[in-house]
C-alpha cells in the first residue's frame, strides 16, 4: 500500500512539476493530465471510487481537453520559444502563496483522521441523498454559476458572430 | 419525415446484400485468374503482323510501305525497309520490313494502323497478359515477336479474318489472271514464276544475303 | 455445491480459472486470477477485432455486390493475419517535424484506454474482471482518455489534415459524450446502481418467457436508440466518421501513422466500438441474459457475444448505406436533438417510475417521447428547409 | 451562401490582414491535392481555411497537361481521334462524336442514317454511365463508403461490355469516323442492348430509393454551393450544372445536331442551383437518356455506316474553319478546327466543358466547409483529362 502510494505520489508530483517546467504549452497540459490521473489514482487508493472516476472524467476528459483546445485556438501549434517566466511573476507567486496558505490552513484545521473508516460504497442512493439533502445549496449555487458561465459564453459567441458577418 | 429516407436506403442495401447471394446478376465480379470471360471478338489490344503459311519470315504480309508508321498517332512503329524484295500475300514482288518494331509502352491500341494498312498486314491482337520485367527491351517488340500466323488471326477475329481472306483470294486471283495475261503477251519475264514457287528471298536474291540471314 | 451440466457449461471458464488458481500459493492467487482474466479479455477482443475486420469487409462487399476478401485462407478468413503481417513489416514512418514522444504515446494510450474499458463489462454470469461499484462511471472515465489520445495523435503529427481531424474528433467526442452519459443515466435511475453487474442482474429475470430488459420500456427503447447514435459518434463510425473523413481530410488524426501504429489506431477504434456496444448491451439489452426464459440453457457468454455481433452487424450495415454528416450538422444534431431528447428521456423515466403500471403508463410515456422527437426533428430541419423537390421539364 | 448569389471574388489578402487580427482566428492554408482522394484526378486546390470554413480557394490544374491541342496540329485528322478518347476518359464516345462533327462540318461530309442512330445510341449510353458513375463518385465524396458507386459501376460494366463488343475497347473506344462509324453493329448487339435497356429502369429506381430521399444526403447537398442563374450564364457553365441552375440550354435541343430532333425527350431543369439540384438533374437526365435510347434502339434502320466518299488515308479538307459541338454528359464539348488544306489541322482547339464548369468552383465554395468543397467539386463533375488536356 505504501509503495503504491509512493509511486502514485511521485507520478503526480512529477506530472505537476513537468507541467510547470515544460516550454511547450501542449506538453504542459499533457503533463498536467498525468498529474490529474495520479490524483485520481490516489483517490481510488483511498477507496473513493466515485471521486476518483469523476476526477478522471472531469479533469482528464474535459478540463485537459478544454485546455488544449483553448491553446490550439488562441496560439499557434508551434511551441512557444519565449521565456517560461511571465513578467507578472511577482503577482503570480503572491497568488500562489495565498492559495497554498488557504489550502494548508484548511487541511491542518480539519485534523487528520486517526482511525480508518470503512470504505464507503459508491452507490447511487447515498450520493443522491447527500447531493439533494445535505449539499443542496452548494449544488444549486454551482449549477447557477455554470449556467451563468454558459450564458456568458453564448452571449460572447453571438456577439462575435454578429461582428463578423 | 426524419429517418424515412435513411430506412429506405437501409432496406435497399439489405436487399442487395441478400441478393448478392442468390442472384448472379448482382454479383458480377469475375474471379479473374480462375474464371475468364469469353473473348469478345471485337476486342483489340496491341497490333501484330499477320503471316501466311508456316514460315513467319517468308509469309509476312507487310510490304514495308511506311503508311502505318506515318499514320500511327503516338508514333510507336519503327520500320526499316529491306533492300531486296520478296513476294507478298498476293504474289506481287514487294519490299519487306528489315526491322519492324512496335514500342508497346507507347502504343495506345487505337487500331489506326490496322485501318490504314492497304495490305491487311497488321491486325489487332487480343492477348492482354503481357507483363514484362524489363521495361525497355521487354516492351519493344520486334518483328519476330509481332509475327503471328493467319490461323491465329482466324482464331481471335473469325469474321473479320474470313472477310480479309476472301478479299485477298480475290486479289490473288485477279493478279494471277493479270500475270497470266501478261505472260501470254510477253513470254520472256523470268522472275515471277521463280519466286512464286516459293524458293524464297534467300534463294532468289543472292546479292544481299544479310537481310534475311538473322 | 453441485452444478447441473447447463450451469457447468455456463460457468466453465469461471470454474476452470478457479481450479487453476487454486493450485497456486495463496498470496499469488488473486494476482494470477486477475492476470488470467486480463489475458483472456485481450485475446478474446483482439480476436473479435480480427473477425470483425473480415466480417466488415465481406459484409460491405456483399452490400456493394462484391465478394470482399476471399483469397487468404478459407473464404478469406485469414485476411487479418495477412494484414497483421503487412502492418508489422511495414516501415514505421514518423514525420521529421512531428513531436516524436507524443506521436509515439498516442496509439499506446488509445489502445490502453480502449482495453481498460472492458474491465467492467460483464461478458457472462460471474464473468467480469472487477465488479466496481462505480462501474459505469469508470467506463466513461476511461472512455474520456480516448479523446486525449486522439488529440495527441492529431496534434503531434504536425499535419494540417491531422490537426483538422483531431479538432473534429475532440469536438465530436465531447459533444456526444454528454448524450451518451445522459442516455445511460436512465438505466442508472431505474437500477439504482452504478455497478454493471447489478444492472445486468436486474434484467436477468423473466415474466413468463419475456425478459425484463430495459429496452422493452419506452424510455429504455428511446435510451437505447439515443445511446447507439451517440455510441456511433463516439466510436467514429459512419455516418459520424468525420474525424477520419476519408474523402475530405483523408485519414484525419492518424494520417501520419503507418505500419503497426496505424494498426493500433485501427484496433483502438474497433475496441472502442465493441466496448460501447458492450455497454449498450449491458445497460439495455440484458447483458448476458438470454432473450427468452426457455433459452437460458445456452451459456451466458455466448448470449453476450451474439448480441455484440448483432450490434456490429448493424454498425456495418449502417456504414454500407449512409453518407457522412457535415461538422456543423453533426454538432447541431448533438446539441439540438440528442441532448434535449436524452433530457426528455430522463423525465420520461421519472414519469414511468412514479406512474402505476398499466397501459396508460405506456401510452403516456410513448406520447411524451414521440411528441418532442417530432418537434425537435422538425425544428432541426426547419432552419434549412430540406425537402424532396419536384423538377420542371423543358420540352 | 451569399457568395454564390452575389458572386464577388475575395481579393487576395496580404499577410498583414490575413492574420488573427480580424477576430477570425488564424487562417490555415491547406493544399488539397494533387494526391487527395476526392479531387477526381490530379487536381489541387489551395484552400485557406478559417477553422473549417473556406475563406479562399485557388484551383490549380495542369498536372495532367498532355499538350493535346498542339499534338493534334501535327497529327492527321484521323490521328487525333484516338487522342480525343483520352480527354474525358469516362465518355470517350461523345468526345469522338464532337470531333467527328467538327471535321464533318469542316469537310462537308454527310453521315448515313444508321451511323447517326448508332452515334445516338452510344452517346446516350455514355451519358447514362457518366451520370451513374458521377452520382456514385459524389456520394463517395460524401462518405457513403462506395455503395452507390458500386451499384453504378455494376451497370457501367454492362454498358462497357456493350462498348467492347462494338468498338473493341471498353473505354478508349476510338469508334466514330468522319462520315460515320468505324464498324457496324455486330450480330446480336441490338438485342443485347435492348435487353440491357429494359433492366435500366429497375436500376434507376433502386438508385433513387437508396439515396434520393436520404435525409443526410439532403442535409449535405441542399443549399450547398448555390450557383445562380446569371452567374452560371456569365461564367460559361454548360451541361447539367447549368440546367440545375434553371437555364434551359441543352445543345441537343438548341443545335439539334445529328438527328436529335427525331426523338422525344425533355430537359429537366433545377430551381435552386445547389448541389442537390445538380445531383437530381443527373438522375432525371438518366431517365431521359433512357427514353432516347429506347427510341433509337427501336427505330434504327439498316444501311451503310460510313460515308463511302470519305478517305481514310490522305484526308485533306479544304481550307476553312469549323466549330462542332455536342452536348457531352458534362456539358458543351466543342472542337474548333482551322484547316489550311494540308493533312494536319492548322489550329485545333477543344472547348472543354469540365474546365469551363470548374471556373466557378471558388465562388461556389467560399463560405462553406472543407467537407462541402469536395462535394461541390464532385457535383461539378470534372475529369482532369479534359480540364488539363
Amino acid at each position: 500500500m505504501t509503495v503504491t502510494f509512493l509511486i502514485l505520489a511521485a507520478l503526480t508530483l512529477a506530472g505537476t512539476v513537468a507541467a510547470m517546467a515544460m516550454r511547450n504549452l501542449i506538453h504542459c497540459v499533457l503533463a498536467l493530465t498525468l498529474g490529474f490521473a495520479g490524483l485520481a489514482a490516489l483517490y481510488l487508493l483511498l477507496g473513493a471510487q466515485f471521486v476518483g472516476f469523476t476526477q478522471i472524467l472531469v479533469y482528464v476528459g474535459a478540463v485537459a481537453i478544454l485546455a488544449v483546445f483553448v491553446i490550439m485556438m488562441t496560439q499557434s501549434a508551434i511551441p512557444a520559444m519565449q521565456s517560461i517566466f511571465s513578467s507578472f511573476w511577482v503577482a503570480g507567486s503572491v497568488v500562489a502563496a495565498a492559495v497554498f496558505a488557504v489550502l494548508a490552513w484548511a487541511i491542518c484545521r480539519s485534523g487528520f483522521a486517526s482511525q480508518v473508516l470503512p470504505p464507503v460504497e459508491a452507490a447511487v442512493h447515498p450520493i443522491g441523498d447527500a447531493l439533494m439533502h445535505g449539499y443542496v445549496l452548494p449544488l444549486e449555487i454551482m449549477g447557477l454559476l455554470l449556467t451563468a458561465a454558459m450564458i456568458g459564453a453564448v452571449v460572447l459567441a453571438m456577439h462575435e458572430k454578429r461582428r463578423t458577418p | 419525415m426524419f429517418g424515412e429516407g435513411i430506412l429506405k436506403g437501409l432496406a435497399e442495401t439489405a436487399r442487395n446484400f441478400l441478393g448478392s447471394y442468390v442472384s448472379k446478376k448482382r454479383l458480377t465480379t469475375v474471379q479473374y485468374p480462375e474464371q475468364r470471360l469469353p473473348q469478345i471478338e471485337a476486342y483489340r489490344n496491341f497490333p501484330f503482323l499477320v503471316y501466311d503459311g508456316d514460315d513467319w519470315q517468308q509469309g509476312l504480309r507487310c510490304v514495308s510501305c511506311f503508311i502505318c508508321e506515318k499514320e500511327c498517332p503516338p508514333k510507336c512503329i519503327i520500320i526499316e525497309k529491306s533492300t531486296d524484295k520478296k513476294p507478298d500475300a498476293v504474289g506481287k514482288l514487294q519490299f519487306y520490313p528489315k526491322v519492324f518494331n512496335i514500342d508497346v509502352s507507347v502504343c495506345m491500341s487505337c487500331q489506326i494502323c490496322v485501318e490504314v494498312c492497304p495490305f491487311d498486314a497488321i491486325k489487332m491482337d487480343t492477348d492482354f497478359e503481357l507483363s514484362s520485367t524489363d521495361r525497355f527491351s521487354g516492351l519493344l517488340w520486334d518483328k519476330k515477336h509481332l509475327a503471328k500466323s493467319n490461323e491465329h488471326y482466324h482464331k481471335i477475329h473469325p469474321t473479320e479474318a474470313a472477310a480479309v481472306d476472301a478479299q485477298l483470294a480475290a486479289e490473288r486471283a485477279k493478279i494471277a489472271a493479270k500475270t497470266k495475261a501478261t505472260a501470254e503477251a510477253k513470254p520472256a519475264t523470268p522472275t515471277p514464276p521463280a519466286n512464286a514457287n516459293g524458293a524464297g528471298p534467300n534463294a532468289a536474291n543472292q546479292p544481299v544475303p544479310t537481310a534475311t540471314e538473322k | 455445491m453441485t452444478m447441473s451440466p447447463i450451469q457447468q457449461a455456463d460457468q466453465f471458464f469461471v470454474t476452470s480459472q478457479h481450479r487453476f488458481v487454486s493450485y497456486l500459493p495463496a498470496e499469488f492467487q488473486s494476482l494470477t486470477s486477475a492476470i488470467l482474466s486480463v489475458i483472456a479479455i485481450v485475446l478474446v477482443f483482439a480476436l473479435l477485432f480480427a473477425i470483425t475486420t473480415v466480417l466488415e469487409r465481406k459484409g460491405l462487399g456483399r452490400i456493394q455486390n462484391r465478394y470482399g476478401p476471399n483469397r487468404v485462407g478459407p473464404a478469406g478468413f485469414f485476411q487479418p493475419l495477412a494484414d497483421g503481417v503487412k502492418s508489422l513489416t511495414k516501415e514505421d514512418l514518423v514525420p521529421r517535424t512531428a513531436d516524436q514522444m507524443v506521436h509515439f504515446l498516442a496509439p499506446v494510450l488509445l489502445v490502453t484506454a480502449a482495453f481498460l474499458a472492458y474491465a467492467v463489462l460483464p461478458v457472462g454470469r460471474n464473468m467480469v474482471l472487477v465488479n466496481l461499484n462505480a462501474g459505469i462511471l469508470y467506463f466513461f472515465a476511461v472512455g474520456s482518455l480516448v479523446e486525449l489520445a486522439v488529440f495527441m495523435a492529431g496534434w503531434s503529427s504536425r499535419n494540417k489534415y491531422s490537426l483538422l481531424g483531431g479538432m473534429r474528433a475532440i469536438a465530436q467526442m465531447i459533444s456526444y459524450e454528454v448524450p451518451l452519459v445522459l442516455a445511460s443515466v436512465v438505466v442508472i435511475m431505474a437500477a439504482g446502481s452504478l455497478s454493471t453487474v447489478s444492472i445486468v442482474d436486474m434484467q436477468a429475470s423473466y415474466t413468463g418467457i419475456w425478459p425484463h430488459w430495459f429496452v422493452f420500456t419506452p424510455w429504455g427503447f428511446a435510451g437505447f436508440i439515443l445511446f447507439m447514435i451517440a455510441a456511433t459518434a463516439e466510436s467514429n463510425r459512419s455516418p459520424f466518421d468525420l474525424p477520419e473523413g476519408e474523402s475530405e481530410i483523408i485519414a484525419g488524426y492518424y494520417i501520419e501513422y503507418s505500419g503497426f501504429k496505424f494498426a493500433l489506431f485501427f484496433l483502438g477504434e474497433y475496441l472502442g466500438m465493441f466496448a460501447t456496444s458492450g455497454l449498450a448491451i449491458t445497460l439495455f439489452l440484458g447483458g448476458w441474459a438470454a432473450p427468452f426464459s426457455f433459452l437460458t440453457w445456452i451459456p451466458s457468454y455466448l448470449w453476450f457475444f451474439a448480441k455484440l455481433l448483432l450490434l456490429i452487424v448493424i454498425f456495418i450495415w449502417i456504414r454500407g448505406t449512409l453518407p457522412r454528416l457535415r461538422m456543423d450538422q453533426l454538432m447541431s444534431f448533438a446539441w439540438q436533438f440528442m441532448l434535449p431528447m436524452t433530457l426528455f428521456n430522463l423525465f420520461v423515466a421519472g414519469v414511468w417510475h412514479f406512474m402505476p403500471s398499466g397501459i396508460v403508463r405506456w401510452l403516456v410515456c410513448i406520447a411524451l417521447l414521440v411528441a418532442p422527437a417530432i418537434l425537435l426533428s422538425r425544428s432541426l430541419k426547419q432552419g434549412k428547409k430540406f425537402a424532396v423537390r419536384h423538377y420542371r421539364f423543358a420540352e | 451562401m451569399s457568395t454564390a448569389t452575389e458572386p464577388v471574388r475575395i481579393l487576395p489578402q496580404s499577410p498583414a490582414n490575413s492574420g488573427s487580427d480580424s477576430g477570425e482566428g488564424q487562417l490555415l492554408e491547406v493544399s488539397m491535392g494533387p494526391q487527395h482522394p476526392s479531387t477526381h484526378g490530379v487536381f489541387r486546390m489551395d484552400v485557406v481555411l478559417d477553422g473549417e470554413r473556406v475563406v479562399r480557394l485557388k484551383p490549380v490544374f495542369g498536372y495532367l497537361h498532355r499538350n493535346h491541342e498542339k499534338i493534334a496540329e501535327h497529327e492527321t485528322y484521323l490521328g487525333s481521334m484516338p487522342y480525343t478518347d483520352r480527354l474525358d476518359y469516362i465518355c470517350s464516345l461523345t468526345n469522338n462524336w464532337a470531333y467527328a462533327l467538327a471535321v464533318e462540318k469542316l469537310a462537308g461530309i454527310q453521315v448515313p442514317e444508321r451511323a447517326e442512330y448508332i452515334r445516338i445510341i452510344t452517346a446516350e449510353m455514355t451519358r447514362f454511365l457518366n451520370h451513374a458513375a458521377l452520382i456514385g463518385f459524389l456520394t463517395q465524396d460524401m462518405g457513403a463508403s462506395g455503395t452507390p458507386l458500386m451499384y453504378a459501376f455494376r451497370e457501367r460494366e454492362t454498358i462497357l461490355d456493350l462498348f467492347e463488343s462494338l468498338t473493341g475497347a471498353r473505354m478508349m473506344c476510338n469508334y466514330m469516323r468522319f462520315g460515320g462509324c468505324r464498324v457496324d453493329l455486330p450480330a446480336g448487339w441490338l438485342d443485347q442492348a435492348k435487353k440491357f435497356a429494359a433492366t435500366l429502369p429497375r436500376f434507376l429506381e433502386e438508385f433513387e430509393r437508396l439515396l434520393a430521399t436520404n435525409e443526410i444526403l439532403m442535409a449535405r447537398t441542399q443549399g450547398v454551393g448555390v450557383l445562380s442563374k446569371e452567374f452560371a450564364v456569365n461564367a460559361g457553365v454548360t451541361g447539367p450544372v447549368l440546367r440545375a441552375s434553371g437555364v434551359n440550354y441543352d445543345v441537343r435541343k438548341v443545335d439539334k445536331y445529328g438527328i436529335y430532333d427525331r426523338f422525344a425527350f425533355k430537359v429537366p431543369l433545377g430551381e435552386h442551383g445547389d448541389t442537390y439540384d445538380r445531383y437530381m438533374i443527373r438522375l432525371l437526365e438518366m431517365r431521359e437518356s433512357l427514353k432516347i435510347l429506347n427510341q433509337a434502339l427501336r427505330d434504327i434502320p439498316e444501311g451503310p455506316i460510313v460515308d463511302p466518299k470519305t478517305k481514310i488515308r490522305g484526308f485533306k479538307p479544304k481550307p476553312g474553319e469549323a466549330y462542332g459541338r455536342i452536348e457531352a454528359p458534362k456539358g458543351e464539348l466543342g472542337f474548333y478546327l482551322i484547316s489550311d488544306g494540308t493533312a494536319n489541322p492548322y489550329r485545333y482547339r477543344v472547348r472543354s466543358s469540365c474546365m469551363m464548369n470548374l471556373t466557378v468552383l471558388e465562388d461556389l465554395c467560399i463560405g462553406h466547409n472543407v467537407a462541402d468543397v469536395v462535394v461541390i467539386l464532385g457535383s461539378i463533375d470534372i475529369v482532369m483529362g479534359e480540364v488539363d488536356r
